[in-house]
């Protein structure tokens, strides 16, 4: 099978690596990098246990070449907390008891995440929306909806 | 064999690349075409892309706008020249599908996808296949046979007066879910009447239709429930809905009316 | 949330120090790091993908199998057919003694559903798994099939499994799982109104974000290490022991950290034969449900039907009850007959009903087997149930919650499966629907209670 | 068009266990030479949260704080026999098992303790942040830390427990059905509000009030979590769940999420939890299992709410907006809900 040289930065740092050609970003992270916060849970796009931020913009890893990635800024949910200081939605993930089996939680906080990069002053409307590709089956998604508000509330208290 | 993916600087090497590999599939955001090889399918083993500069253009001048085929719903949605083509964008996918979902591969979305597709062909946009224009509507119909295959470089049509262009999805699930109705429609009036109508429906065929008696019994009309009477009573006219996960033949066919009717009479 | 400790004060100490407390959740910290181990987190060198041949057809005889052409493509390690299985007949449940075996791991000369396994292939790539899948050649002679449970039930139908010889599960009380209790003709003779109304329902998916899946490694020790999502350890390790008739001492099972379960991770489907195939090869093996496999191939619940016929008076008292309940098993027994009685067991639901029958079928269809779901053997009965209780109101005029109360089982009322009941709290619940909810009812049944019956 | 409200109302039960079957869970408990405690269990934690709740019995049962406590679990080389995470018997067998062994550890550690304070073991407690004291003489005490470390340097005991609960296999007598098929029963009821769509069918789900009897609520939070994602699940079987949306046809079976249909964060209904707590006798702490009924209240009071607002009787699950316009179209949708509350 065809190589292929990829270079990304994955939460800040960089990556240069030698990727099967056309391989999935999903499969990039996961089995090459080893980054196993992003989550295979269709690999058809309907799911969003995969997504990730790249450049700014949340994307479906699963439905991403990863040498399409090249000089990307590629983030995730297992680059997010800074040692032990968990990120805002991370934080409310946790005390909001907004996650139960765990394995939408990394897509949806980077949904969440991607979404108050741009609007950090969300209404619950936006919230919906931002999250409506990401399928969770156990919580019902208000805990979610609450966390991702709490989160850009504690945003707005620690910027003022 | 593995996959493989070949990058052309223009759209036409990326077509001589794929006339010449029948293993080869043009790979536009990746929402269709990733997801096969996912699943299994190994029809191909390349994908080939272009990356051609007017491939993620959007240029909005003098009442027209042209839109390449590699633009994402995400950026339609956001593009201030292009409002009223925002909930059509928003009602593809979630966030994630929207910033890699393309102009272009909406077009070849199969039922009960391609909401995008049917905005355009209630626009009477045209294609531009290989430097020659193409009815949206030719370009659907010949989607499987005599334009199969196709490398669409973009799509333009002529800017609709302000507050013509009416767009409504039903669907089952909230905000984001499969279509049961998509329709997009251009409904100029004048004088109280509605001089012309371009009405186009999703997942009432097999492929994004215009309803042509739906246009001619509201030409001529008033916008009111008396006035479109008419028109919803030949809804259905020449429309095939799919029966599928999302719903059936049946079940479409009945609420196209009410959903029709709901758009062109807002509360 | 609320809780409301007035109810049941004087039962209950609330002197506890950790129970009760609100303590956060020692894993969700891994789960909002995305640093939680779920059994597909493992990147093991060598690691073979296993991707399942499965039948196109409802019911059909096989008549050869080619695997000629699938065996020399590249990257293909080794293909599993029901000769590799040592015992390829089997079912989940023989382990509490509910028989008889029904079940191939692979198919050998027939397929009784569309979806069923036929071989394994083991690659070194998916991509090469799935391109020597489509050159697996099988020759088929489709049968007739049977897709429901009145036509698996009419006379002369297709028998869909041959090891229970017809399209039923027979437990030692017969066709059907019994309750008898009371004498329910008579209620019915003296009952003010009758009414008999059939209920049903499709099958539901489980769809955990997570699918099903295993990945094995060989251990140089001769042991087999499986990294699983199953909701039953045992279960797994147990029947694999069977299956593959290796001692359980070689069998190692990992798990405990799932994506979802639901019910749908309790049958045994990927550890047998992905364990067999690194045993096979001395490679690791992963076996991973595709997500279209999970909707499709996966148990789901099962699809029923019920039939409910009621006795009832004028004052709103259900005088008689008759039950008969068909659980769509798909081809396999699976789980089923176990959710067959517990439905059976559940009649007539929490009322006190001194007459009542039921019989509980689990009934074979060339469907997907059907096994365990959140609610096995009760949900859709509730649904019936609970639906048939609104129409029974209205028919004798009374207002459904207040007719619940009149009917709710009390401490020491005897139910249909002979068993008293205890600590009852269906009456409180009602009290504080009523008040919740703003659904008035009559004070004397906000004076009831579920401990003693008034006067 | 118009937008019909209707409310129902359902009542319901669950059986706690897998009593068929034969229902036997085992757990191992013991201490660290720093008076930690490890819980050895192989039961599943499918996200209900069985880890967190089973190092809450242990603590309570030891007397320790819940951090103290580290669960090892679903490993077959070092875990004691569950049967599984099914039947609602997770936190009501493994957390018997768990008392079980807690308590033979428990006796241990005060019996090391009385050894270390020179005094009976039946005359210490714990006083649940670390340390062991004697009763009604809290400054007379020893840190469970130091309990530990004397347990195993200095008097060679073993602070440890077993704990085995088994429900054994009851068999349905063939012609009268008798059996005892679980042990405690959790309770629910549910009010669902709904609007109906009399054009499309289309329903939204406007509220559910529902009000659950779990035994007791070993820990609130989560309880909440579980009972508010069921009650989702069960709006989501009343209106939209199937493999098979044309069953018994096998056509057009959901291969993915977007046809597969559940309720998205759009489509949420306002919902209420309410909590009643009749401890069960047999329950951990009382505790019954309340993971499966959360999910099922909703369904049929969703279905009677429908009733309510247009008048007809869907009694096929799922409730479609197809099959609701069916039963208006057959009605006559003029006439429809027009039926009395």
């Amino acid at each position: 099978m065809k190589k292929v040289p990829v270079q990304f930065t994955l939460n800040g740092e960089e990556k240069a690596e030698f990727v099967e050609s056309g391989v999935t970003l999903l499969k990039a992270l996961r089995e090459k990098i080893g980054d196993t916060s992003v989550k295979a849970g269709c690999q058809q796009g309907t799911c969003g246990s995969c997504a990730v931020i790249v450049d700014g913009e949340l994307r479906l890893s699963c439905l991403t070449l990863a040498e399409r990635c090249g000089g990307a800024a590629i983030e995730t949910t297992g680059g997010l907390a800074h040692g032990e200081v968990l990120h805002p939605l991370q934080r409310a993930f946790n005390e909001g008891f907004a996650t139960q089996c765990g394995f939408c939680t990394p897509g949806m906080i980077m949904a969440a995440k991607a979404l108050l990069d741009h609007n950090p002053q969300p209404s619950r409307e936006d919230v919906v929306e931002a999250i409506s590709g990401n399928i969770c089956r156990c919580t019902g998604y208000e805990p979610i909806i609450q966390a991702i508000l709490a989160a850009a509330r504690a945003n707005s208290l620690s910027a003022a | 064999m593995g996959l493989g993916l070949e990058t052309f600087p223009t759209l036409a090497a990326a077509g001589e690349a794929l006339a010449a590999n029948a293993a080869a599939r043009y790979l536009g955001g990746g929402t269709l075409v990733v997801r096969s090889a996912n699943e299994g399918d190994v029809g191909f083993e390349t994908y080939v892309t272009a990356s051609e500069r007017a491939l993620t253009d959007i240029v909005v001048a003098d009442g027209r706008a042209t839109i390449g085929a590699g633009v994402t719903m995400a950026r339609i949605a956001r593009e201030p020249a292009l409002g009223f083509l925002a909930p059509a964008a928003r009602a593809v996918g979630g966030p994630a599908i929207r910033n890699m979902a393309t102009v272009g591969g909406n077009l070849f979305a199969p039922v009960p996808y391609g909401d995008f597709a049917v905005a355009l062909l209630a626009l009477d946009a045209s294609l531009d296949i290989d430097g020659e224009p193409v009815a949206v509507s030719a370009f659907l119909a010949g989607r499987d046979t005599t334009h199969a295959g196709a490398l669409v470089r973009s799509v333009s049509f002529t800017l609709p007066a302000e507050g013509s262009f009416l767009f409504a999805k039903a669907s089952r699930v909230r905000p984001k879910g499969a279509s049961v109705v998509t329709i997009a429609a251009v409904v100029e009036e004048r004088a109280g009447t509605i001089s012309s109508a371009r009405i186009a429906y999703g997942c009432m065929a097999d492929r994004p239709i215009r309803a042509p008696a739906v246009e001619r019994a509201l030409a001529g009309k008033a916008r009111t429930a008396e006035g479109i009477a008419a028109a919803l009573a030949v809804a259905t006219e020449g429309t095939a809905p799919p029966t599928d996960a999302i719903a059936s033949a049946w079940y479409r066919g009945e609420v196209l009316p009410v959903h029709l009717k709901r758009l062109l009479l807002p509360a | 949330m609320e809780l409301r400790k007035e109810y049941f004060a004087d039962e209950r100490k609330d002197d506890l120090k950790e129970i009760g407390q609100p303590r956060l959740r020692a894993d969700a910290l891994g789960h909002v790091t995305g640093t939680t181990t779920f059994f597909a987190d493992r990147n093991l060198p060598g690691l073979l993908h296993l991707k399942m041949v499965r039948s196109p057809h409802h019911h059909a005889r096989i008549r050869s199998i080619d695997l000629s052409e699938a065996g020399r493509h590249p990257g293909v390690v080794r293909i599993l057919t029901a000769d590799d299985v040592p015992h390829n007949v089997y079912t989940i449940l023989t382990l509490i003694q509910v028989g008889p075996e029904d079940e191939t791991v692979l198919a050998t000369d027939k397929v009784r559903w569309k979806g069923e396994a036929i071989v394994a292939i083991l690659a070194d790539s998916e991509r090469a798994a799935h391109e020597a899948a489509q050159k697996v050649k099988v020759d088929y002679e489709v049968l007739p099939a049977v897709l429901s449970i009145d036509e698996a039930l009419a006379p002369g139908a297709p028998v869909v499994n041959e090891y229970h010889g017809q399209n039923f599960y027979r437990y030692d009380s017969g066709e059907c799982r019994k309750v008898r209790f009371g004498d329910v003709e008579a209620g019915f003779a003296g009952a003010d109104h009758i009414l008999e109304q059939t209920y049903g329902s499709g099958p539901i998916e489980h769809a955990p974000t997570e699918t099903t899946g295993c990945i094995v490694m060989p251990e140089g020790s001769g042991r087999f290490t499986c990294y699983t999502n199953t909701q039953a350890m045992f279960f797994t390790l147990d029947n694999t022991s069977i299956i593959l008739q290796m001692d359980g001492a070689k069998l190692h099972m990992v798990g405990g950290t799932v994506g979802g379960g639901f019910g749908g991770k309790v049958d045994v489907t990927v550890e047998p034969i992905a364990i067999l195939g690194a045993k096979l090869t001395g490679r690791p093996v992963s076996f991973i449900y595709s997500r279209e496999e999970e909707m499709q191939i996966s148990s789901p619940r099962a699809a029923e039907k019920l039939v409910i016929k009621d006795g009832v008076m004028k004052d709103g008292r259900i005088v008689a009850r008759y039950v008969k309940a068909y659980i769509d098993a798909g081809a396999y027994s699976r789980h089923s007959p176990y959710g067959a009685q517990k439905s059976a067991a559940h009649f007539p639901g929490p009322y006190t009903v001194e007459n009542v029958w039921v019989d509980s079928y689990c009934v074979y269809t060339n469907r997907t087997p059907s096994s365990a779901m959140r609610g096995f053997g009760v949900t859709i009965g509730d649904f019936a149930l609970e639906v048939q209780m609104d129409k029974l109101a209205r028919l004798v005029g009374m207002d459904p919650l207040e007719f619940r109360f009149v009917n709710a089982y009390r401490d020491g009322d005897m139910k249909a499966h002979r068993q008293p009941t205890e600590g009852a709290a269906l009456i409180e619940c009602m009290q504080e629907a009523s008040r919740a909810a703003q659904w008035p009812v009559a004070e004397k049944y906000l004076q009831m209670s579920s401990a003693r019956r008034e006067g | 068009m118009a937008m019909r409200q209707g409310r129902g109302v359902a009542a319901v039960n669950y059986p706690t266990g897998m009593n068929l079957g034969g229902d036997p869970t085992q757990a191992l408990v013991h201490s660290t030479p720093t008076g930690n405690f490890m819980v050895s269990l192989s039961s599943v934690d499918l996200g209900q949260g069985m880890k967190q709740i089973m190092a809450q019995i242990c603590a309570e049962t030891i007397g320790v704080p819940t951090d103290r406590v580290i669960i090892d679990t679903a490993d077959t080389d070092t875990g004691p026999h569950c049967m599984g995470t099914f039947a609602s018997r997770g936190t009501h067998r493994a957390g018997n098992a768990v008392i079980a062994a807690a308590k033979e550890a428990r006796q241990v550690m005060l019996e090391v303790a009385a050894e270390e304070l020179e005094v009976n073991a039946s005359d210490l407690d714990t006083d649940g942040t670390g340390n062991i004291h004697v009763k009604g003489a809290p400054q007379r005490s020893i840190s469970i830390f130091d309990t530990a470390l004397a347990a195993h340097f200095k008097r060679g005991r073993s602070i440890s427990g077993r704990g085995m609960f088994l429900i054994p296999r009851s068999y349905p007598d063939a012609e009268t059905g008798a059996m005892k098929p679980s042990t405690c029963y959790a309770h629910a009821c549910t009010v669902a509000e709904v609007e109906v769509d009399d054009e499309t069918g289309e329903v939204n789900v406007l509220t559910v009030k529902n009000v659950f009897e779990i035994g007791r609520a070993l820990n609130p939070k989560m309880v909440e979590q579980q009972l508010v994602g069921g009650s989702w699940m069960g709006i989501s079987h009343a209106l939209y769940e199937t493999t098979e949306p044309y069953y018994p046809s096998r056509e057009h079976g959901g291969r993915d999420f977007n046809e597969y249909l559940m309720p998205g964060p759009g489509d949420l209904a306002q919902t209420e939890v309410i909590v009643l707590e009749r401890p069960a006798a047999d329950g951990p702490y009382g505790a019954k299992g309340p993971g499966e009924m959360c999910a099922n209240p909703q369904i049929p009071a969703i279905a009677n709410a429908i009733f309510d607002a247009v008048g007809v009787r869907i009694d096929t699950l799922p409730i479609t907006p197809e099959r609701i316009l069916r039963a208006l179209k057959a009605n006559g949708a003029e006439d429809a809900g027009t039926v009395a509350h």
